[in-house]
């Protein structure tokens, strides 16, 4: 069972060697760590690690391969990947990036302004979108000179987190 | 006296205010909107009444659903807690002609301080120093230039009617005067419906200091020493103390002495605070007055000893003052922390969602003022305040070190809060010398976001976590069986002790 | 100066010391049996060893894993908390051996104070006043008899090598008096392996006050005044408080000083606590010196403003005391209730098991010393106790509504314990005057277990919650869908945003 | 959907007449609720009636129909009973009360004592096994005159919480 696995910065090839119990023997780029893993409460994990604690946290982000991962120090976003993970990531290379021609709310709140329609031709900085949460107002910048190709929500709209709400070309 | 209380407010103040009338045996009435069934207050209060829709203005700043609630609920008196209604005249004058009595202030103290020029001018006639500047509304621009002559560079230009920087420019130069005047008025007008502005001097390093004070309904005023409220990220408050690290006894007494001055002024009843701005070199001028708790009033009650919400019971049921001004000490140093759901690392965006798992801190001289618990979602309407998070020790060095490791065992995890942030800022030397103006966060604005080193071990750690993690998961797709599935209604302890018969 | 420290404990006990290791920047090493791999002390720790099988002797009183452990991690010091080897000699000996500081005082005062009889022999010695009786191990009948005819009935007989309730007899007639110290003696042996036992005159309204004292290596000794701990079940403390009720200024000044004095008689070194037996008219005996810190001890911390664990670790470390007796005063009242996984109901018979669900008391004036957490199982080896619960007070009645207000919002379930016996307690007229001596409990046995009322609609409300538990159980039994199974890791929090996508 | 609800001391008819969302029309022995009820955490119910405040926990004991409920005041034993309950409530009425013939540990612990063996004779007050929990001994007595059936555990044995250890007749 071999997977790579990612933060962003780093990805790192990870195994799963042996497991018994709360014993894990797991190799990350090929380094062995011999561990004590339980998880203590749903999505919280305690590792012993040549004597050393660490508590892990996880929340699950936008997919089941997405975590937010907070250690003591740090807070990661991890991806696994696999087969699946690689095809997608592959395909939208060759595509251009999928993320920068969208706009999705990283947090769940309401729309109070859409200064833009679709068809419309934006420039580098220029306000798409307004979101409201937690009485602060955000506010979505285009990343470049781009056209609407396509607006999902409507001013008072409730959007959770992650949605997308706004497409551009 | 006084027999069941209506707190019109919601989160953590609401959970506080209750906390203190079931100390005193009094019954308590929650109101909530259709966004908080599920809120703590809620689920604390003896008695629970919705008051309207999600959005603050149709249910917690809906006076008439307020009122209609006390009345049905039978609530004798109402606690506004702090924001929303605590600081509404026309709210405090109806609930005295319904005959319900507001906890706090009446309308005239309320209006008073509540219109900055007004206040301004009430300070003046009572001998409490204010920041030198305009004592009247400026409408008139040749007037803002005769001022501005008259103080000398730089100013700052003030809306009358509101606060939370709206309205607010600094001006260095007289070129910039007249169209920063201009636009503080536009946006005056746009955020309060009034372009009212004031030009008062700019403090260059200014600390803001407030005093506590309490008065009673037969004209005792004491003051319970100050708080300093200087760390501040878009003059909101993040960090407050007590005593504050500049302070020295003769100008704490000093200073309280012009806050109980400044809270007779306007005939003043139950819990208020005196806000200043201090310069290095300690010169003090009146800021404003809140005329309600404040949300830092918990490092004045562990270091005082005194329980606020207490004392505005007692007021409101007409008790005397139960100490005088030198029975009040002060004891070691408190610290109080705001814990937000926002993002610090990406522009403090709010972060509202639903907390996965969460561990409080807690032990000796920990104080956790909270509200949210496993399960509950953070709504997307109110403020992104989560928990007040106090610690207290013998000495400020003691209350940081305290700090620092309840801000460790602090885990809360579905929505991103500012924790981390508040640990960096443990760390910054001129925190810990307690040598910080209200520029703090601006000065320090780069370490303030440089991350605590995890090394090539930790970050494999956090890797094999979320693979293990991962791994389990993929081994539970099969269907589970039928037991299980009944079972999943409830948590999975680890270990199923009772087998369900059906 | 100590770096790293290992606490050789488990429970809430190992959790609250390596606090205030933390707070001071030492690091902490955690030591676990079998039963203890998920249990706090082994999260919260920054390093974990395994020292054994779940059972007590085979790990946390199992001296050669204990010291094993602090060797592989480096730790230069080790604090033993409460009970396990807190008052074991042999081990504090051990320690001083392979050069590792033991927290705590040497095998010396440990020793000496171990065994009663010696102790009340050393007491004589120092002026301090015990009570009346034998003051060397009873062998000879005869002997007890001339004791006894000197000091009069009632007499307690009691082992010599331990406490505990075992080997102890209240003796109230001369015909009594033989086959009862037969009957201890042989208690006595099977309990202690040694059947020594002493006489006692037995005080008739007894109350429990103990001190609690400081002593570094420099020969400062200094007492932080009083606890009482006179509400106890089966001589096990169930809530005490400080000040005593029953103190007054002289008193406590006359009994610190003998503190003091019975610490210097066995040149103390650190936090112990000298245990007094007084009489209804104010006299006073001692009892016993407990070398180790107590359970109790966060109502002195409160009150007195000062943290044991520090003040112990400061003085291992050789610091001599930083404040001197003169600079301590007692600031309002604290109380601490011990909260146990038992049933009150049903004769106290021990309840573990798994917590599925825990919502702390928090707020001003609460401090709350636990370890139990969401999902944690409470395992069947160890003490029942699963928190101290301390409560704070400007004044008595406030400290005691205060610990009501916070029993009413603790809430766990999936064990059963004794909060509701401790809410009923806080409503006995005894208690609240502060008149109880240790026959409290006995005494008001069937006020305790008096239930709150429940009408017909609170019963209604019970019937509904559990019906419509079971409704909604009943139509989750259709097996899941797909995606369902593989959410069903993690918690369900109502409602589901992220859509899984595999 | 009617069903009978019992704490021991009452039973009473309940029927759950309407139900949207968090508002429910609930009729015990014949008195409507009109109620709002949230389970607000896993097992914990936040219930409104007349405005009044109820929370109340729920934890499942030895089957899904029975429950250890928290209130404010109270704790109570309440059990659901359909058909097949009252089949076997009244199956075991015909044939003498089964909980009176067998021991079983309100809670987990060790069995320390067996001083018993099967086939003996035992009097009513005579102890039967001991169990250790938390430093306790707990000792299970005989509730009458009755022969040992069968021993299901042994000394050193570990058991669970309702685990049935020996049976009488």
């Amino acid at each position: 069972m071999s997977y790579e696995i990612s933060n962003g910065n780093r990805t790192a090839k990870i195994d799963l060697l042996n497991r018994v119990g709360n014993k894990a023997l797991i190799a990350v780029d090929g380094h062995k760590y011999d561990i004590d893993i339980v998880e203590v409460e749903a999505g919280v994990y305690s590792i012993l690690f040549n004597g050393e604690s660490y508590n892990i946290e996880l929340i699950e982000s936008e997919s089941s391969k997405k975590y937010i991962v907070n250690t003591f120090a740090k807070t990661f976003n991890i991806e696994v990947i696999d087969a699946e993970s690689k095809y997608i990531s592959n395909r939208n290379k060759g595509a251009g990036l999928e993320g920068a021609n969208q706009i999705a709310s990283p947090m769940p709140g309401k729309v109070v302004r859409i200064p833009v329609s679709v068809g419309e031709q934006v420039t580098a900085g220029q306000t798409l979108i307004v979101v409201e949460a937690m009485k602060m107002q955000s506010e979505f910048k285009s990343t470049g000179d781009k056209i609407i190709r396509e607006i999902l929500v409507k001013e008072g709209d409730i959007v959770n987190a992650h949605q997308v709400m706004l497409k551009l070309e | 006296m006084i027999k069941k209380i209506l707190v019109a407010n919601r989160g953590e103040i609401a959970v506080r205010v209750m906390r203190s009338c079931r100390e005193l045996g009094i019954g308590t009435v929650a109101v909530f909107s259709d966004a908080d069934r599920t809120a703590m207050h809620v689920r604390y209060a003896d008695e629970a009444y919705n008051i309207g829709p999600a959005p603050s203005r149709e249910s917690y700043l809906n006076i008439d659903n307020i009122i209609g609630a006390a009345k049905k609920s039978g609530a004798d008196a109402i606690h506004p807690g702090y924001g929303f209604l605590s600081e509404n005249a026309a709210f405090s004058r109806r609930c005295s002609e319904v005959g319900i009595k507001f906890i706090g202030p009446d309308a005239y103290a309320i209006t008073t301080m509540g219109d900055k020029i007004t206040a301004r001018q009430t300070m003046i006639r009572s001998g409490v120093p204010v920041v030198p500047g305009t004592t009247e509304k400026l409408t008139d621009e040749k007037k803002a230039v005769e001022v501005v002559n008259e103080i000398g560079f730089p100013i700052m230009i003030k809306a009358s009617g509101g606060g939370g920087g709206k309205g607010m420019r600094l001006v260095r130069s007289m070129e910039d005067l007249l169209p920063m005047l201009r636009m503080a008025r536009s946006e005056a007008m746009n955020a309060f419906g009034d372009d009212a502005v004031y030009i008062e001097k700019y403090i260059e390093s200014p600390h803001h200091i407030e005093f506590q004070i309490l008065a009673d309904q037969h004209g005792n005023v004491v003051h319970l020493f100050e708080r300093e409220c200087s760390i501040q990220r878009r003059h909101q408050k993040v960090i407050e103390e007590t005593p504050s690290p500049l302070m020295n006894p003769e100008l704490r007494n000093e200073m309280g002495e012009k806050a109980v001055a400044a809270a007779k002024a306007v005939n003043y009843e139950g819990a208020g605070t005196i806000e200043f701005i201090v310069s290095d070199n300690l010169n003090y001028y009146f800021l404003e007055m809140n005329t309600r708790l404040q949300v830092e009033h918990p490092v004045t009650e562990r270091v005082v000893g005194v329980d606020l919400v207490k004392e505005q019971i007692n007021i409101a049921n007409g008790l005397a003052l139960s100490f005088k001004q030198e029975d009040l000490k002060q004891h070691g140093h408190a610290i109080q922390c705001r814990i937000y759901a926002e993002d610090p690392d990406n522009n403090f965006m709010p972060n509202p969602g639903i907390i996965k798992h969460i561990t409080e801190p807690l032990g000796l001289g920990v104080r956790y003022d909270g509200y949210v618990y496993e399960g509950y979602e953070i709504p997307m309407y109110y403020d992104p305040m989560i928990c007040k998070l106090i610690t207290w020790g013998q000495t400020r060095p003691e209350a940081i070190a305290r700090m620092r490791r309840a801000l460790y065992e602090y885990k809360i995890t579905g929505v991103i809060t500012s924790i981390k942030f508040l640990e960096r800022i443990m760390d910054i030397p001129s925190f810990i010398a307690g040598k910080y103006t209200t520029h703090f966060i601006e000065e320090n604005s780069e370490k303030l976001l440089l991350k605590k080193k995890c090394g090539t071990e930790c970050e494999d750690m956090a890797f094999i976590a979320a693979f293990v993690n991962y791994m389990d998961k993929l081994e539970k797709i099969q269907p589970p069986k039928y037991t299980d599935a009944l079972g999943s209604n409830w948590k999975d302890f680890g270990r199923k002790r009772n087998v369900l018969r059906l």
